[in-house]
């Protein structure tokens, strides 16, 4: 079960990949690194999560009222796995305003979304 | 000393936020260059005072070193070497960017934009802790897609766009690459990593596919061949001084260096690493030249070269990494091929951004790129054609210059490992370079003036000034060798040899 | 579009904003406590910002704040995070909590967790700020449409 | 039922809102599938124990589709619909063939030790006494109250233990938002005659 999870956060990922080397469409390349992002995030936290066996899912890394941190310990997910995607995610964020932004100049200098049109440079 | 640590990462930022907010005040505006000038200069002098010290390390908010919870900043002897090369050639190009970023609009968003670039290398050089290492190399990747893009015409977007698309892919391989490392062990620290490694298994499958994706990441950033279709685009469209900065030292430091410190570092150099370096330094070398050759634009031209000479340092790294990996290494050989990879890497940042502010300097006064539509600048723009031959003569490996050693150091030093076939062909690359720039000689600087070269003048004197500083030290590093090889170039070598002195605590865990 | 939507919208997107921004402040001054953290709130700060300039246009949420104001309030924000980091410098070093050896709070309640609180509050007015200058330009950009004349390469 | 079919199940149906995201003919629809798949992930977040990342995908997740929407539904596609480029679909077929297969190889542990933890069984639940240590984390859980004061690990992780991190992700906030600005200038370059002035 564990493994067919991780294979559909690699599959996520590659359908990501696919998006952005075989389209010809910005926004298309645009959605493209958006899932590729989300996969890489998704990875992230699947790493970190500890199941309890018979005793449930893991628990929030937030120490509740009347806990003890050993018993946090013994329950909790790991934390530091969260502060990396939340590190990621807002990158993913900054990435999506300044992508947006040189859409918009790129369709207003060439009239379209289309990659094979806007070729003025050789590559 | 310590203390100076942090602050070649914070006085960039600090002073792009302080720029940021100067635009929007009136009598303000108009020194935000000043105050970036006086920033990186200040770095630059923290980072040379840096050298009177041993190797030093920190962990940030004091959360270590018992369990290393915080966040490690190592500055070793390579750290050093590349922290002074980020911070001179960010030095010479602002003082350029003065004058020619008056062609632009709103030059104080390139200011702060460019400072943040600036403090964010400084922060991929002193990281030891992987996580940190791939958030300064995003922030620093941002910071130079949006400069690719500063001029806002149709092919700067398009060529932001595209570097983008392919940067963001290779900075979400590295990310996958330190989730699969730190899966495996638990810790981010890279040199908690680098011990934790051989208990996960070295060879299993796990560690492969991490340093697939890691590698892969990085040889984008560094544009290897096979991922080295963004740079001849971005390169070029970018202003001169980002052309500079990025050519000079945003690929050697988020690409070539982070390349190295992963190998040496954190996975530990085999065989198997070093094959893929050498081969992708190999194929860059020939490839990146063989279509340097054909360009008639002067940007696009010394992009291609780019990947070429990058090549060599990457090639080079992989020999290093390769007799490191045998079961008795000799130390002193792996130790030469680190001298040259280094040397050269050094000298490719001065003498490639010296040819980049010379082409933006003719692109300033004559308004073409063309090498064909150009023509007897010598006779127009005395000072700007001196330093190009100087630029010249130095990446095209003439002896007197800087280039010739480094090259020679490396050719030697791929013989004496026993690649003679390799040893060859970069006598090859360095033979159809030369060639190349004797054409560049010949449309650009020699005979008849063109028609948009016959009314060029003389560029301002800053901009001058910052070529004249670039030219003179591209011919002192060629003298200085001696001294140099024996306080920065032996201790960086050192740093990536000797992985176990990253180590802080010592000991099992 | 320069009116707006319609009064519905309008009425609503005046009724629910400020109740936005106020949710907004609250995740982020209990991020320590409770899930949330400056990012998530300043986000939600700056989506009334957002939900303004979709109901009602771009003018008259720069009544509210300016660009010009976005951008100071941005610097601010990042330039006093740095400044936590720096003022750690007395307490011992970069980075290094200088509030919490002096009074440590009780866990679990707001005023505990030493710079964790000021961090996320600064982080809070960095995003906030940011994110809705960034949207105001994207807003404004799509009104102006094409210049009359069109920019020509000049050098 | 355990919290892994509910996982699996969400994760198929991120699979398929990516797949029609990417596929789709109108972009609006594109975006709009995206936006479904990130609201997929979030609640993934809150059933994996991270209740932190999922206030702020959903957050980021609707602001980001608020600039995709305002992006694509006043602008008119003119993509015509190329025969595809064989080779290239082909060679990302091949990579992620390869990539697929290495990644079951190190998370499946055929091959012996070195696999990837089995979903579920992170390093922190590791002994002390065991090859490779429970890791940091460990100390995150067990100190982080006593330490800094916060009760909630992440933030404390975030803004006390590794805070330097988060510098460099609020430079990134802003230097997206700084190029955005420069990217959206009307003019890069002055006219000639503006030139003098600085």
């Amino acid at each position: 079960m564990g493994t067919a999870i991780y294979i559909l956060a690699f599959a996520v990922l590659l359908i990501g990949l696919y998006a952005v080397v075989a389209k010809k469409n910005v926004i298309k390349i645009i959605v493209g690194l958006l899932v590729f992002d989300y996969a890489v995030n998704l990875l992230l936290v699947l790493v970190g999560y500890r199941s309890l066996g018979s005793e449930g899912w893991g628990k929030p890394p937030i120490l509740a009222e009347g806990q003890t941190p050993a018993q946090l310990a013994a329950t909790a997910v790991d934390p530091l796995p969260q502060a990396m995607v939340l590190t990621s995610i807002v990158i993913g964020l900054g990435l999506t305003a300044l992508m947006v932004a040189m859409a918009i100049r790129i369709y207003e200098r060439y009239g379209t979304f289309d990659t094979n049109q806007i070729r003025k440079l050789r590559g | 000393m310590m203390f100076i640590v942090p602050l070649l990462v914070i006085l960039p930022l600090g002073a792009a936020f302080c720029a940021v907010a100067m635009a929007e005040v009136s009598f303000l505006k108009r020194w935000t260059g000043s105050l970036a000038t006086l920033a990186v200069l200040a770095n630059l002098v923290l980072a040379v005072l840096l050298f009177g010290t041993g190797d030093l390390k920190l962990f940030v908010g004091g959360w270590g070193p018992a369990n290393t919870l915080g966040i490690e900043m190592v500055c070793d002897g390579l750290s050093k070497l590349m922290a002074v090369t980020i911070n001179l050639v960010s030095l010479v190009s602002f003082i350029f960017a003065g004058p020619y970023m008056r062609r632009f609009t709103k030059p104080w968003l390139f200011d702060a934009i460019l400072l943040i670039m600036i403090g964010a290398m400084n922060g991929v050089v002193l990281a030891g802790d992987l996580f940190n290492l791939f958030v300064f190399l995003e922030v620093a990747a941002i910071a130079s897609y949006a400069l690719v893009a500063f001029g806002c015409e149709a092919e700067e977007l398009e060529a932001a766009f595209k570097y983008l698309v392919l940067g963001t892919v290779g900075s979400a391989f590295i990310l996958m690459g330190v989730t699969v490392l730190y899966s495996l062990t638990g810790q981010l620290n890279m040199a908690k990593v680098h011990m934790l490694l051989p208990k996960a298994g070295l060879g299993s499958p796990a560690v492969l596919l991490a340093a697939a994706a890691l590698l892969s990441g990085l040889a984008l950033k560094a544009a290897m061949v096979p991922f080295h279709a963004w740079l001849p685009d971005a390169h070029p469209s970018a202003p001169a001084p980002v052309s500079a900065m990025l050519s000079g030292v945003l690929i050697k430091a988020s690409g070539v260096y982070a390349m190295a410190r992963i190998v040496f570092n954190v996975l530990g150099p085999t065989p198997q690493y070093a094959a893929i370096l050498m081969t992708l330094g190999a194929a860059s070398m020939l490839i990146g030249v063989l279509l340097a050759v054909g360009q008639w634009d002067l940007k696009r031209l010394l992009a291609y070269h780019s990947i070429s000479q990058m090549g060599y340092v990457v090639l080079v790294i992989g020999a290093a990494a390769q007799v490191a990996a045998r079961p008795s290494p000799d130390m002193a050989l792996a130790g030469l091929c680190l001298f040259g990879g280094l040397f050269h890497l050094l000298n490719h940042a001065l003498f490639k951004s010296l040819l980049f502010l010379s082409s933006g300097s003719i692109e300033h006064q004559t308004g073409t790129r063309e090498l064909k539509k150009m023509g007897g600048l010598a006779r127009r723009m005395k000072v700007t054609s001196f330093c190009c031959r100087v630029g010249a003569l130095s990446i095209a490996g003439v002896p007197p210059f800087n280039g010739f050693f480094s090259k020679l150091i490396i050719i030697v030093a791929l013989v004496l490992t026993g690649h003679g076939v390799l040893a060859a062909l970069a006598v090859f690359v360095a033979f159809v370079t030369l060639i190349s720039f004797v054409k560049v000689q010949r449309y650009a600087l020699e005979g008849p003036p063109a028609g948009l070269a016959a009314q060029a003048c003389e560029a301002p004197a800053l901009m001058c000034a910052a070529m004249v500083i670039l030219a003179v030290l591209c011919v002192a590093t060629g003298l200085a060798i001696v001294p140099l090889r024996e306080h920065v170039f032996g201790p960086a070598a050192d740093a990536l040899l000797s992985a176990g002195r990253l180590v802080s605590m010592g000991g099992a865990p | 579009m320069s009116q707006g939507m319609t009064p519905i919208v309008k009425n609503t997107a005046r009724l629910v904003s400020g109740f936005i921004a106020v949710f907004g402040i609250y995740i982020a001054l209990t991020g320590h406590i409770s899930p949330g953290g400056g990012f998530a709130g300043g986000v939600i700060l700056a989506a009334s910002v957002v939900l303004i300039v979709l109901a009602f246009g771009r003018e008259t949420a720069e009544r509210i704040i300016t660009p010009s104001q976005c951008h100071l309030w941005d610097a601010a924000g990042a330039g006093l995070f740095l400044a936590v980091a720096l003022v750690g410098y007395f307490a011992g070093g970069f980075f290094v909590n200088f509030i919490t050896p002096i009074s440590k709070g009780q866990v679990g309640k707001l005023f505990s967790g030493g710079t964790i609180l000021v961090s996320n509050l600064f982080i809070l007015i960095k995003v906030a700020a940011g994110l809705a200058g960034a949207f105001l330009a994207l807003a404004a950009f799509r009104r102006a449409g094409l210049p009359d004349g069109h920019p020509k390469e000049v050098c | 039922m355990g919290v892994e079919y509910i996982v699996l199940m969400l994760l198929g149906f991120m699979l398929i809102a990516a797949l029609i995201a990417v596929e789709a003919d109108d972009l609006l629809s594109s975006v709009i599938a995206i936006g479904a798949a990130g609201f997929a992930l979030s609640v993934v977040f809150l059933l994996l124990g991270a209740p932190d990342l999922a206030i702020t995908q959903v957050v980021v997740e609707t602001i980001a589709l608020v600039l995709l929407i305002r992006l694509v539904v006043t602008r008119h596609d003119t993509t015509s619909e190329m025969p595809r480029d064989a080779l290239r679909t082909g060679l990302v077929l091949l990579a992620g063939g390869l990539l697929l297969a290495g990644a079951f190889f190190a998370i499946s542990g055929i091959g012996g030790k070195g696999a990837i933890p089995p979903f579920g069984e992170p390093v922190l639940g590791h002994k002390a006494t065991d090859a490779v240590p429970p890791g940091v984390s460990a100390d995150y859980l067990a100190n982080s109250a006593e330490e800094t004061g916060a009760a909630n690990a992440v933030m404390a992780v975030l803004l006390d233990y590794r805070a330097y991190d988060t510098l460099g992700e609020a430079t990134i906030i802003f230097v997206s938002i700084l190029g955005t600005y420069a990217v959206l200038r009307r003019f890069g370059r002055r006219k000639k005659s503006q030139e003098t002035e600085p």
